[in-house]
């Protein structure tokens, strides 16, 4: 990507503390265990790097990610990092920094019609088909539950697009029959138990496989079918691989968990954030087109994981200790 | 803050003697048939809405917002508000399953702990609203964020889980069916008893009482009701504990408001304060107790939102406030303080949960839901009041 | 000719037939008296006349000289020519004294209020009701009571009407604004101005009144010339006997002193240091009546407001009950130590008026009907029903919301309810306030059985008369000061006006 | 619903006529007193704080929020409420995205439309508030969710955008310097203007006025505050256009409050119905007014969210009428009804938006963000309340 024009440069220069890199970093939310994951890792490699992070969450909430990032921006980051709420509204924020000549790096989810600089990221879905391919290998035929994620993020789109992907071929063989659809407000787990008991009663129980849209969900949906001693019968499908969700893995009640390395991904990015803001060359392989131009892009691959292959991934990586795991 | 429902006063029948052991049921009668009508509809389209297991279904549904409407009733009807329920159940329950899941706690001392610490949220946001005269909106929702932040603070955003199956119990256990039964019948002797004792002790005063006709009819009614429930929960897999929770709590607090010089003395001050403070009433520690009262539910609902999802997230409880404060509202209750009751909010909390469970099991598509409950809630409210407004002038 | 015939008029609230085929005609220019026991149906009738009561809501025919009217609002009243003020104060306290006397009829270009105007119409009328000395920019709720209600008749004033009704106007004021207010009222007379009177104060009436319509129970008893009838034949119309005297035939027997005041100062809660009752020293004693008179704004009501815990301010000086020293901060205190004040504002201070009889009468006395923590029902009704028949309160059902009773009767209720906790010293702030005559009566008979009781009584009044024929002892307040303790003996109005204004 | 802070009038001085004429002043003084020490703290904490560059973008974050206020002003001292303007804002602005992105109309046609479709809802709902008599909690309870779901079925919870650059000028455009300067300029003018006349007409009357001297040293203090305002912002990038907006709005509805037939029957019939209705006024033609334009300024606030946000989602605005009441809570306004300032509001707004980025500046955990927000929000009105009782013993 072009590079840095001199005066830009010296505009962002007050973010230099003591001639340090400063970095911002605009995330959605906080308040889920895996972004948590992914501010430390990622803090905790850029500061290796010699750099600062400025980390802001937005909490879901389009209007106050965009003040978030003027805040940043205004303080004079050297560049910016985002995990934007919405694919689209995120554009202006790199816009902004751009008018200040402030490179942006969107994490984990695309920033749409934009010209961001760079893209990291697992691919979401990838993620909805991976969680349907577990899911349908176990059960070819039958009822099927979704309970999606919430209506009101774009990711939970495209997961249900990959699942749909599976699932849609299967469907129109008459193999599956969706028997209940719904989005998860808030992604909230106690709005997937309340759907998924309704689900089990409106069908009479006679559901064989529920695609749950992550780990939280999915703890509603084992927490209903528990109610009906359906817990460990029927397959659930889940994302994050949260501790609790590892830990009903190794339970059996539920199916499998998509791993999304977040080392890999906080350290990447922050790896080329630093690089970015000195102006050196990030390498990229591939090229995503968001809706205005192709985007140099990082893509890192999910991981499906069951109990057979957590060892080798998750408590591998350390992304969880054995003893939390096996307790 | 609703100007067409409290007027009503002036106007409102003089309650002769003869009709007063039928209070309740005449405010209540038009939301009850509100219900029923919704009730009536999803059964049509549905046939899986009156089995006994949706039913159970039902009520383990609204029975969080049910515990926290209850506390929300003497709030309101204090001229009070609180904003912060919703944020203190994802608290206590957080602190609850920190407790048993971090720090193996067992259920008892998770439990104590818990409400301990509703009540002394409770004790501080009352001093707020009552010594130091901050209005309660202001001091709740400055809770909100506060016990929210905290909240996730203290859980690093962690979903803490899984809960030990005592713990798990408060929500997702069931009484066994001989004991639903017992204590059903225990209920209707207790209720038999009362009913003639007040008979008798008003004819000793010299009152008027209904028949013994009019009154045994009642008395079997309510029978018929208590069995009938006992039965239908039973036909499941008992009843379930959290609603046997509802229930203790709904008597206990109706009792506290009807009953107790206390709750009289809420009433009053929600009516005129002033008046109230006049005829010796300390509004100040009242009001305090109300907010001791309120946020102490408030933890008991945690505690049961944790059991029942047997986990707890950082997001539980948000916006709870205001479905036990619609609860209310739809049952009744007026915003403006010193009406309201709690079996009118338990209604009202049930005409919700069936909107929700009713369409979710139709399987509606989500924004269709939202439309459809956002339109029966009016409608609903306005027929409330237009019948009521009705059996005045008949 | 008759610029108003009401006839047949029905109307009924439930269970109650408010107004039972009334009918009442008025004679352009007059001054047309409307009397009755409280609750007779007098408001409720001009509520019918004023609109407030939607055409079709009673029966009944309305007629003016324009023909039948079918009032559906105030405002098609108000453009037929009727202006009215109501027995309940009905202002908006946090307004300024312009803002509420234009209220509904802003002087406005565009929709845009006219603030000239505004205040040139605020003055004329502020000054025509004797209320100079308030800026037309002071809010409303801190003006004290009586000037409220002269706003209130400012108001109507204003509007220019053919026919003006005041319902009880002179409740709240004292006798000289009672003066201002009947001068204007006849001169409003001389210029073809008709006017409907509603009033408890028959001496009013009789000064002022052409005609006099009495009500009773709903039901129109009669019209009289006031030339022709005296005021024990209206009484006797009113209440459906004789009544004989105004006045219980008291004899006093003060024992053992109950309360005593040593160099009693208060000072006002907002600024520390205005004294509003100024070194005060008084004794009450076992059976006797204290009268307590004096101007408005003399204090008096501060000074019962504070003997009962309920004022807020600062006070010095020493408060003996039964000979011990007593520090009373609250209200619970005061009560504790038998103290009770029925105070001169009902609605504000005195009743939860969502509330029925029976919860109002024992809010105070609680505790004394509860056993295990239960308030027994049952007690509770038995002594509603106690009081509803010892004072002759005229409502359904202990049951009934004390908003829906009128005026006289709520005040029997606010009385039952002290009466409850059985006070040693009973204080009664304006307790006649609106009341009827029969109920007055009432209400000293009471006091006088409460006297034979052992209570102390202190009562303060702003009519005379009441305090003439009621006291053992009068004192009077002015500014804040005592000027002047006179017993029953020694006093007369005279006497008592000049301490009042402080010539003594 | 806040006794303490309602009851204040009781004890309220006597309003000698010295001071009404800074009544205003009076009231809002020790809130600023508030927002100041709250903008010194953070201008120490953080030397990005005050930078015209960071102020700006304070202002522009606040932008939704204080118009959303302005309206709510008026329903809260109407003494009602409203709920649904948060999805309201979500709603209108979500028909504006479609009608410039799907079916690409050009932005005045766009604004037309979504005023009208902002005053239409705001005619149902006061339609249902005022002449149906349910009360304003139920009505936009169930507004919120009705509107909420018409926008997630009307675009199938897809993002909107990008709008046209007309379009978005309304929330991300600036007015060039020396206009604004021409404005600041006009307007000292006309505050001159007025103040004098008013002055004179009040000498006029024969009421007090403040000195000459205390005149000229408002009239001063006033224009340094006007002229520095468009000086800070021009020395970013001129004044954005939605502080122009909320500007305008601001000026237009304090007239409308203060000046009025309709602004002060709506005072009257907050502060005392009854009184008002006995008083000959249309309380209900009134109430609906008040929710069409709260209801249209939400439309308002919509297309300014939009704009700025360059997108259109079916999450926008979502409880942003808790932020709005809490604007108007804060800034004074009585959630009894009859009380209540825009000016009041939008200091109330300001604070809130200061708390935000300022803590979101100093990147301080968003957790504690949460703790500290709701500590300094109930200690803020704790001590306005404190120093206005204070201030009167003075
Ligand atoms: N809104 C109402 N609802 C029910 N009953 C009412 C209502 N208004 C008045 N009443 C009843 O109608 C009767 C007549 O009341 P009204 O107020 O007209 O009496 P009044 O002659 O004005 O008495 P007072 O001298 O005490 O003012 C009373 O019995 C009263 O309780
Ligand atoms: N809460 C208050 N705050 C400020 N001023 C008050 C307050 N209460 C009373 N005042 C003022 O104090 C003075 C005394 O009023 P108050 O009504 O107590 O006198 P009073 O002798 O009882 O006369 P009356 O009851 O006949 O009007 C009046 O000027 C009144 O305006
Ligand atoms: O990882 C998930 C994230 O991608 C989605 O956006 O929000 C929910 C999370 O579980
Ligand atoms: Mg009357
Ligand atoms: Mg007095």
């Amino acid at each position: 990507s072009g590079a840095t024009k001199p005066e830009d440069s010296s505009k962002s220069s007050g973010g230099k503390k003591n001639g340090k890199l400063v970095i911002g970093f605009s995330m959605d939310t906080l308040e889920e265990e895996r972004w948590q994951k992914d501010r430390d890792l990622f803090v905790e490699k850029a500061e290796s790097l010699g750099a600062t992070v400025n980390v802001q969450a937005a909490n879901g909430d389009d209007a106050k990610q965009i003040s978030q990032a003027e805040n940043l921006i205004s303080q004079g980051v050297d560049v910016l990092v985002v995990v934007p709420h919405n694919a689209e509204v995120a554009a202006s924020i790199v816009e902004m920094a751009h008018k200040e000549g402030i490179k942006v790096i969107s994490y984990d989810r695309l920033i749409k019609n934009s010209d961001v600089d760079l893209y990291v990221s697992f691919d979401n879905e990838r993620v909805g088909e991976m969680q349907a391919k577990a899911i349908t290998e176990l059960k070819p035929k039958g009822n099927y539950v979704l309970i999606e994620g919430a209506d009101t993020d774009n990711n939970a789109h495209l997961f249900k697009q990959g699942q749909m992907n599976v699932l849609q071929p299967l469907i129109d063989k008459g193999d599956i029959k969706v028997v209940y659809d719904q989005w998860t407000d808030e992604w909230d787990p106690a709005n997937a138990l309340t759907n998924m008991e309704n689900a089990l009663t409106a069908n009479k129980n006679k559901v064989d496989a529920v695609v749950a849209a992550n780990d939280g969900t999915a703890g509603g949906v084992i927490q209903a079918l528990a109610a009906q001693k359906l817990d460990g019968k029927v397959p659930v499908s889940g994302q994050d691989a949260e501790l609790a969700a590892v830990r009903r893995l190794v339970d059996g009640t539920q199916t499998m968990t998509v791993y999304k390395p977040i080392k890999l991904i906080a350290e990447t990015v922050a790896d080329a954030a630093v690089k970015m803001a000195k102006d050196e060359d990030v390498t990229t392989d591939d090229k995503v087109n968001n809706g205005k131009i192709d985007v140099p892009s990082i893509l890192l691959d999910p991981v499906a994981v069951t109990k057979e292959n957590l060892d080798d991934t998750i408590i591998k990586d350390g992304f969880h200790k054995k003893e939390d795991v096996y307790k | 803050m609703e100007a067409g429902r409290v007027t009503d006063l002036e106007v409102k029948p003089g309650a002769g003697k003869r009709k007063v052991s039928f209070q309740f049921d005449m405010r209540a009668y038009s939301m009850i048939g509100a219900l029923i009508v919704i009730w009536v509809f999803f059964a049509i389209m549905n046939e899986t809405f009156l089995t006994p297991r949706n039913l159970s279904n039902l009520f383990l549904q609204m029975s969080v917002t049910s515990v926290l409407a209850i506390g929300m009733v003497l709030v309101i009807v204090s001229g009070q508000i609180d904003l912060s329920i919703g944020s203190l159940v994802g608290l206590t329950g957080g602190v609850a399953a920190v407790l048993n899941v971090w720090f193996h706690w067992s259920a008892i001392p998770v439990i104590i702990a818990t409400i301990i610490l509703g009540a002394l949220i409770g004790l501080w946001q009352g001093w707020w609203v009552a010594y130091r005269a901050v209005p309660a909106f202001i001091v709740t929702l400055g809770g909100m964020l506060i016990f929210r932040g905290i909240l996730t603070g203290m859980t690093d955003s962690q979903t803490v889980a899984p809960l030990t199956v005592d713990f798990k119990a408060i929500g997702q256990g069931y009484i066994l069916p001989w004991f639903g039964y017992a204590m059903a019948a225990v209920g209707v002797l207790i209720m038999a008893f009362l009913t003639i004792r007040q008979r008798q002790a008003r004819i000793k005063y010299g009152f008027e009482v209904a028949g013994m006709g009019l009154t045994s009819v009642k008395l079997i009614g309510y029978t018929v009701l208590i069995m009938g429930f006992a039965y239908v929960m039973n036909q499941y897999q008992g009843i379930p504990i959290p609603i046997i929770i509802v229930i203790v709590l709904a008597l206990v607090f109706t009792f506290i408001a009807k009953n107790t010089v206390f709750g009289r003395q809420v009433y009053a001050i929600g009516g005129n304060t002033e008046a109230a403070v006049l005829s010796g009433i300390n509004s100040k520690k009242r009001i305090l107790f109300v907010f001791v009262l309120c946020n102490t539910l408030a933890a008991v609902a945690g505690l049961i939102l944790t059991a029942r999802v047997n986990a707890a997230t950082v997001g539980a409880g948000n916006m709870y406030e205001l479905d036990a404060i619609a609860a209310c509202v739809i049952g009744g209750t007026s915003l403006m303080g010193g009406i309201g009751t709690i079996p009118g909010a338990l209604i009202g909390g049930l005409v919700m949960a069936s909107l929700d469970n009713g369409m979710s099991i139709m399987n509606i598509d989500s924004f269709w839901q939202l439309i459809v409950k956002g339109s029966i809630l009016i409608i609903a409210v306005w027929f409330d009041i237009y019948s009521r407004s009705q059996k005045k002038l008949g | 000719m008759a610029v108003l015939e009401m006839e047949g008029i029905v109307k009924e609230f439930p269970g109650v037939k408010a107004l039972d085929n009334v009918s009442f005609s008025v004679q352009r220019g007059e001054i047309h008296a409307l009397c009755g026991e409280n609750g007779a149906g007098k408001s409720t009738l001009m509520k019918v006349l004023s609109g407030l009561y939607a055409h079709g809501s009673y029966e009944g025919k309305i007629m003016m000289e324009q023909g039948e009217q079918m009032f559906k609002t105030i405002k098609d009243a108000e453009h037929a020519g009727i202006a009215i003020i109501y027995q309940e104060l009905a202002l908006v306290k946090h307004m300024t004294v312009a803002e509420n006397l234009i209220l509904g009829n802003e002087p406005a270009r565009f929709g845009v209020i006219n603030r000239h105007e505004m205040y040139r119409e605020t003055e004329k009328w502020l000054s025509r009701v004797g209320l100079k000395g308030v800026s037309p920019e002071t809010i409303t709720g801190t003006l004290g009571i009586g000037q409220q209600q002269l706003i209130e008749i400012a108001k109507a004033l204003s509007k220019n009407a053919k026919i003006l009704i005041l319902d009880e106007p002179t409740a709240a004021l004292t006798e000289q604004e009672v003066d201002i207010l009947l001068a204007i009222l006849k001169e409003f007379r001389n210029q073809g101005v008709t006017c409907i009177y509603i009033s408890h104060k028959l001496n009013e009436v009789f000064d002022i009144a052409d005609k006099i319509t009495i009500l009773r129970d709903g039901k129109t008893i009669g019209t009289y010339q006031t030339s022709t009838i005296t005021e024990d034949q209206v009484i006797a119309y009113m209440v459906g006997r004789e009544m004989t005297n105004r006045y219980p035939d008291i004899q006093f027997n003060p024992k053992e002193v109950v309360l005593s005041l040593k160099d009693y100062s208060v000072y006002h809660p907002d600024f520390h240091h205005k004294k509003v009752i100024n070194n005060v020293s008084l004794e009450v004693r076992k059976g006797e009546i204290l009268g307590i008179a004096g101007l408005m704004g003399s204090g008096r009501t501060e000074l019962a407001m504070s003997l009962f815990g309920a004022y807020g301010g600062k006070t010095e000086g020493d408060v003996y009950i039964e000979g011990e020293y007593a520090r009373i901060k609250t209200t619970q205190g005061a009560i504790r130590k038998g103290i009770a004040l029925v105070s001169e504002d009902r609605k504000k201070y005195g009743l939860v008026l969502n509330m029925d009889i029976k919860k109002n009468v024992t809010l105070p006395s609680l505790k004394a009907i509860t056993s295990f923590g239960s308030i027994n029902q049952n007690e509770e009704v038995r002594y509603g029903t106690d009081y509803l028949r010892k004072l002759r309160i005229k409502a359904k059902s202990v049951e009934t919301v004390v908003g829906t009773l009128s005026g006289g009767n709520q005040q029997k209720v606010v009385i039952g309810k002290w009466l409850m906790t059985n006070p040693k010293v009973l204080i009664l702030d304006e307790p006649t306030r609106g009341i009827d005559i029969g109920a007055k009566l009432e209400i000293y008979q009471i006091m006088h059985e409460l006297l034979n009781e052992g209570v102390a009584i202190i009562m303060i009044s702003s009519e005379l008369p009441e305090i003439l024929g009621m006291s053992h002892r009068v004192a009077v307040l002015c500014e804040g000061r005592l000027a002047a303790t006179l017993p029953i003996k020694e006093a007369t109005q005279e006497n008592i006006m000049k301490a009042a204004t402080g010539g003594v």
